[in-house]
């Protein structure tokens, strides 16, 4: 039998020297990590063997006593991550439209893009002490400080959805006559509206976990409590706290699935 | 609201605190931040915030939190009113702020405590000058027991210009352990050979490592460093400073305050303080100060 | 009336969507527009409601040349233009009616449409046109649950309620199977009839748009190679428009790239 | 014609309104409910707060202003933890990134039709998710003690969860036409889901792995409160010492900023090769 | 030879997919299986490689009954049926070659195809597939770089380099325009009568049926309700299979619900 093999494929230049540089930056970069990290695994293991016993047994045996504690900050920390979320997912909402390429064009949408990265760039802990200052160490201070920490967040994850729209829909509603607000609330929110309840949810959800930021302006909240046990090694106490968690996470869950089920 | 000419907080010197002195807030926020360099960590203020508004008739709200930069800062624009702050954070919002000591925490009996220098037992470190060339673990370059003192003391003691000098050329290394106990730890597992912290930070791992209070010793100690303020800020009248102080005070005879106190908190007692018992922690800021800034 | 005089159309990318057309399309005539992929059907037909704006030449529609027009006629021309698409172009989530109601949008202030403050009239009036295209009984299921041939039911329903002069239609039934897809066309013809509605329809089957079409245009590379009704369309026809005669065109492929 | 009459007409005579009483009367009510939980919190949280808020945004001004300009000559002292934090990231990306993909697998509805196993595996994967990250570096400090293995730890775990379910959910919506011909030509489970599912996630894959990347960047931070290493910990020791550090610590804010935005940067010029 | 004898098959949600069918197919015929949407033609034909499967009476390939196969067999049986889809089915960022290959899968181990080792003749085996559709000058495009007709002719290279015994086609032609269509149909048409692959086809569209089969399945409601050779098609036929004059039909949208 002859063979005919199909001919050798042409890649450009362009594209080799890419694929190239691509792989050798990859292994360099590798190299570099594990030449400049050296992980000192015995040391790590004997401490496991030996912390094991002391820790994980006690995370599983929550001390019950402590539940009543963790409800009521597990509440208020719902409160505050509602609030800061709510908020969040407002003022995200206009700037996710400043951020996204299909509705302000590939340059201008450059500086709300830089905006929301700017704003996820700072640390909690200087969220914190920014909204301490303007309103005094409480719960309020939280709200703030979650709302504007979310607001990167949740505004980068709106510009992309509303990146993703169908186009046909808009040029629908265009062939119509509509004019851009109608587009707007005729073909885009309908897209967009239900992405941007399951983010915002998500963001609550991910708000009542990432809770530490609370702790420093004194808004209390799961956070506090985090730090402190840990910082008294109550492992025990933990192990509430994470069950605490887990469950109000869940009942979220189930809550906005619900919600979404209505809305959507 | 209180103070409204007062604007210009902390640019200039004692004077304007005095002249603001006036009006009572009807209302007194107390923020609370729990000293790192203890063995139990306290996680509330509620017990002392309940007492002291009794006390003065005034609302009083008490708050944790966790970081001490936060509570210098909210002094600072006067959204806290009475700061329960580790030394060093008090001379930091005293420098830039105005805020006043008026009182300070008593434990072990003593209104101050020391930093120590742990290092093994089998180690052949006898003394500072053994430390040369070895590895340092400390909690956090902001912790004022385990390494602004211990720092400043060998940089004194073997003329060393700053700290980076420190870390570098005397030691042969450093380890950054986030916690007292840690850094006792990391000595202990031969990770480090030295630990600077808080007097006796070995206690703190002897449920785990029974055998720390042999395998490790302690060759040397720091000077003084006073105990946790209770500080005021500027904008708050004289009058009620007074009042404050006094209730404070009164906690000391109160049977079931100095339990709490005692329980929560780990104090013994409260005592007066002035400004001019933290100028050894405000010396050593400022040698701080300049390494930090170029 | 629709004229276009000696109009082109080049694409940003230099591609020739239309060269040198002329038409003239007369008021109530059903009009089917044939030819291959590419060929320039749906460039033509967006040219009319100024989806795509031809480079060159002169459009006229009721005796204006819409070339001119900015942004507030365009809304009126867009207004009395109903459009009609492969892909139905159905906001998914919404429901039926919402979806109809939205060939008012034209008709409609800003604020009202936003508040979703519908006039009685607009309300029946799309109620009307559901009824019309036998879908009235979805109106308040989503669009998402609706199969393609009745999703492209409630497009014509839209198109209805817009109460246009003229229907432009991309390819209507691309996406359906036949039997689906003649009934989509009576659907179109009947409207076209009985509210006397000039309509324009792009097709890629010549079999069906001699069934339904008064006048057929045939295009090909941009260029008008057919213009005749129906009944003229011979043998030689499909090869003017195919580019050779149909049959071999088939067995070589050729006609791809 | 027999077929329309059946069906019950409807029997609005007057014209519908857009949306049936129901659908409206739910939406009404879980609004109202939201906005009233919404002011509930506002107030609640705002029992504590002393004065009024006009003097808040002077005050975070005057605040903010304090970090500024930025000390970068700063910079030359953080290289080495700027270096580790990416390496920590490095590592904890790649091994998330390995682990994910057969969790991933397990957890799309697509692929895994035995639903015990997609039920258990998404729950594992939700109970993940729900432990926050400083809960989880206080728990590996705990176990491993200090230093980088509990961070590198913390992150991979941290990152699994998102990982896992993004990608789950890229799986989910991948054209599973190509996988029915891959099968119907007789290939294996394995076969068919590289050469007909891989393929299509590929693009999503890699730019989802560069995006969970960046978040570990950020994580660092975090990690920093509990002695994990890293930049983080630089920030948080800056910051103890008060506004004359201010700059230094907004010095190092910046390089996080300019190292993630390079990270973006990469990631959509790689994007763009794989697609 | 594949004998359809009593098959039925329920679908977990209760429908009725096929209903009491008994047909024979015999090696090397080709034929076309017509009927409305929902009739049932592709659950007919996804029986014959167990894509799915017939809850009763039994289905023999070539003597056996595969009702019974379990993975392995499965697999064989795949290996000889080669099935076209639609929507062609491919992967649309993998190349050409890379998806005509996939047609060897059955005939590879999992290593070998997981790195790409496939043998010198399996290469040259799908290369000439590529050439027989006329398409080799693509084989290093990317798939969503083709037109449908291209990409279904991909499909058909796929197919042929499985070397099947069986062709299962699942509507190979209604996403293509007619032209396209005809071309599709012809190539599947020669690979029948070259190779003698028995070839199993289903259409919408009668009259395509009736240009290029040897025989008809007329199907409604998952019931066979016509099998014959091409030319024993009637009007009454067309009744039958579409539950009543074509035409009629058409109009009343009746099919839909
Ligand atoms: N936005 C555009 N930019 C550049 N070229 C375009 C654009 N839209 C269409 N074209 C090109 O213009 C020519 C005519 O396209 P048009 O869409 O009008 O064809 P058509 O007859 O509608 O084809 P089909 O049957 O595939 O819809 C084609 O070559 C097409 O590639
Ligand atoms: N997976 C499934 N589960 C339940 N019902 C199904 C499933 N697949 C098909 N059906 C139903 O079985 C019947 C026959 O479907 P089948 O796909 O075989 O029809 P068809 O003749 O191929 O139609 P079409 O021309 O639309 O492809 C239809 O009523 C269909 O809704
Ligand atoms: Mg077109
Ligand atoms: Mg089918």
């Amino acid at each position: 039998m002859n063979l005919t093999l199909p001919p050798k494929p042409k890649n450009s230049l362009f594209k080799k020297l890419r694929a190239i540089v691509i792989t050798i930056s990859i292994i360099a970069l590798y190299i570099w990590t594990f030449l400049g990290i050296d992980l000192d695994w015995e040391k790590a293991i004997n401490k496991l063997i030996q912390q094991f016993d002391k820790v994980i047994p006690m995370l599983f045996s929550p001390d019950w006593s402590a539940t009543g504690e963790v409800a009521l900050t597990m509440l208020e920390t719902i409160f505050i991550a509602f609030a800061g979320s709510l908020m969040a997912a407002i003022l995200a909402v206009p700037l996710s439209f400043l951020a996204a390429n299909n509705m302000m064009g590939k340059y201008l949408s450059m500086p709300g893009k830089w905006l929301l990265s700017a704003i996820r760039a700072f640390p909690d802990l200087i969220l914190a002490i920014l909204f301490v200052v303007a309103v005094g160490p409480n719960a309020f201070a939280g709200v703030l400080a979650i709302a504007i920490g979310s607001t990167g967040m949740l505004g980068k994850l709106f510009s992309e959805i509303i990146e993703q729209i169908d186009k046909d829909v808009v040029q629908g509603m265009q062939a119509n006559g509509a004019n851009r607000t109608q587009v707007l609330f005729y073909a885009v929110l309908p897209q967009i509206i239900p992405e941007f309840l399951s983010y915002a949810i998500y963001r609550f959800e991910v708000d009542i976990r990432a809770s530490s930021i609370l702790g420093i302006v004194g808004a209390g909240g799961i956070g506090t409590m985090i730090v402190f046990a840990s910082a008294n090694d109550n492992w025990s106490q933990m192990g509430t706290i994470l069950v605490g968690i887990i469950v109000v996470v869940t009942v979220i869950d189930f809550t906005s699935a619900f919600i979404r089920k209505r809305i959507v | 609201g209180t103070s409204d000419e007062d604007d210009t907080q902390g640019t200039d010197g004692d004077a304007q605190g005095e002249d603001a002195a006036g009006e009572t807030p009807e209302k007194i926020v107390m923020g609370f931040v729990p000293s790192q360099d203890s063995e139990t960590i306290a996680d509330t203020v509620q017990p002392l915030a309940d007492r002291l508004s009794e006390e003065l008739g005034i609302e009083v709200v008490g708050q944790v939190m966790t970081d001490y930069t936060a509570l210098v800062e909210a002094m600072g624009a006067n959204q806290v009113q009475v700061g329960f702050i580790p030394a060093f954070g008090y001379v930091q919002a005293n420098q830039q702020y105005d805020v006043e000591v008026i009182l300070k925490s008593i434990r072990y009996g003593s209104g101050t405590y020391r930093a120590q220098y742990v290092v093994r037992a089998d180690s052949g470190i006898e003394s500072l000058a053994d430390l040369e060339g070895k590895v340092w673990a400390y909690g956090d370059q902001g912790s004022t027991s385990g390494y602004l003192f211990p720092a400043n003391q060998l940089m004194a003691e073997f003329d060393i210009a700053n700290p980076t000098d420190l870390e570098t050329d005397f030691f042969s290394g450093v380890v950054q352990t986030g916690g007292h106990d840690n850094s006792v730890q990391a000595v202990y597992d031969g990770d480090a050979d030295v630990a600077t912290t808080f007097e006796d930070a070995r206690t703190e791992i002897e449920e785990n490592y029974p055998d720390v209070m042999e395998k490790l010793k302690v060759i040397g100690y720091t000077e003084d460093i006073p105990n946790d303020t209770i500080s005021v800020t500027k904008e708050l009248n004289d009058e009620l400073v007074q009042q404050i102080k006094t209730a404070f005070l009164a906690f000391n005879d109160d049977e079931e305050m100095i339990a709490i106190m005692k329980e929560v908190y780990n104090w013994d007692a409260i005592s007066e303080a002035t400004d001019a018992e933290y100028k050894v922690v405000k010396d050593t800021y400022e040698i701080f100060k300049e390494s930090l800034t170029n | 009336m629709i004229e276009f005089k000696d109009v082109s159309l080049v694409y940003p990318n230099g591609t020739q969507g239309l060269k040198n057309v002329n038409v003239t399309i007369n008021d109530g005539e059903f009009v089917v527009i044939v030819g291959l992929s590419g060929a320039g059907k749906s460039t033509l037909i967006r040219s009319i409601n100024r989806l795509v704006t031809p480079t060159n030449g002169s459009l006229l529609v009721d005796d204006e040349d819409i070339l001119k027009y900015r942004s507030k006629n365009l809304r009126k021309l867009r207004t009395k233009t109903g459009m009609i698409f492969q892909n139905y172009n159905l906001v998914k989530r919404s429901n039926v009616l919402k979806n109809v109601l939205a060939g008012r949008l034209g008709h409609t202030g800003t604020l009202r449409s936003i508040f979703n403050m519908y006039s009685k009239k607009d309300k029946s009036l799309a109620y009307e046109s559901l009824k019309r295209v036998n879908i009235e009984e979805k109106v308040y299921n989503r669009a998402d649950e609706l199969s393609g041939g009745q999703q492209q039911r409630v497009s014509i329903a839209r198109v209805l309620t817009q109460q246009p002069k003229y229907i432009l239609a991309d390819e209507p039934v691309a996406s359906l199977d036949p039997p689906t897809s003649h009934q989509v066309m009576t659907y179109l013809k009947k409207i076209n009839k009985e509210d006397n509605i000039t309509t324009i329809v792009n097709l890629h089957f010549i079999d069906m748009a001699m069934e339904y079409a008064d006048r057929i245009i045939g295009m090909r590379a941009g260029e008008v190679v057919f213009d005749g009704p129906a009944s003229e369309v011979t043998e030689k026809t499909f090869e003017e428009i195919y580019g050779r005669s149909i049959r071999e065109d088939d067995l070589r492929g050729g006609t791809e790239s | 014609m027999s077929k329309s009459n059946t069906k019950k007409p409807l029997k609005i005579k007057q014209p519908p309104d857009i949306y049936p009483t129901k659908t409206k009367a739910q939406v009404t009510i879980i609004f109202f409910a939201i906005v009233a939980m919404y002011l509930y919190s506002m107030n609640w949280t705002q029992r504590d707060m002393v004065g009024d808020i006009t003097d808040a945004p002077a005050n975070m001004v005057s605040v903010l202003g304090k970090f500024f300009p930025p000390n970068y000559s700063y910079w030359s002292n953080i290289w080495d933890e700027m270096a580790l934090t990416i390496q920590m990231a490095v590592i904890a990306t790649t091994i998330a990134a390995i682990i994910t993909v057969p969790l991933a697998l397990l957890s799309a509805r697509n692929i895994t039709t035995f639903k015990p196993l997609y039920y258990a595996t998404r729950t594992f994967l939700n109970l993940l998710r729900t432990i926050p990250d400083l809960v989880l570096a206080v728990i590996f400090v705990g176990l491993f003690g200090i230093g980088l293995l509990p961070g590198i730890l913390a992150l991979i775990v941290f990152s699994l969860g998102i990982l896992a379910k993004l990608i789950s959910e890229t799986i989910e919506t991948v054209d599973m036409s190509p996988l029915e011909a891959m099968r119907a030509s007789g290939g294996g489970t394995i076969q068919v889901i590289w050469t007909g599912l891989v393929p299509q996630v590929l693009p999503q894959f890699t730019s989802l792995v560069l995006y969970v990347f960046e978040i570990n960047v950020r994580a660092s931070v975090v990690l920093g409160y509990v002695g994990a290493g890293g930049i983080g910990q630089v920030l948080q020791s800056q910051l103890r010492y008060g506004h004359i550090a201010f700059p230094n610590a907004m010095a190092i804010i910046v390089l996080i900023f300019i190292v993630v935005l390079v990270i973006e940067y990469i990631s959509s010029k790689l994007r763009e090769a794989l697609i």
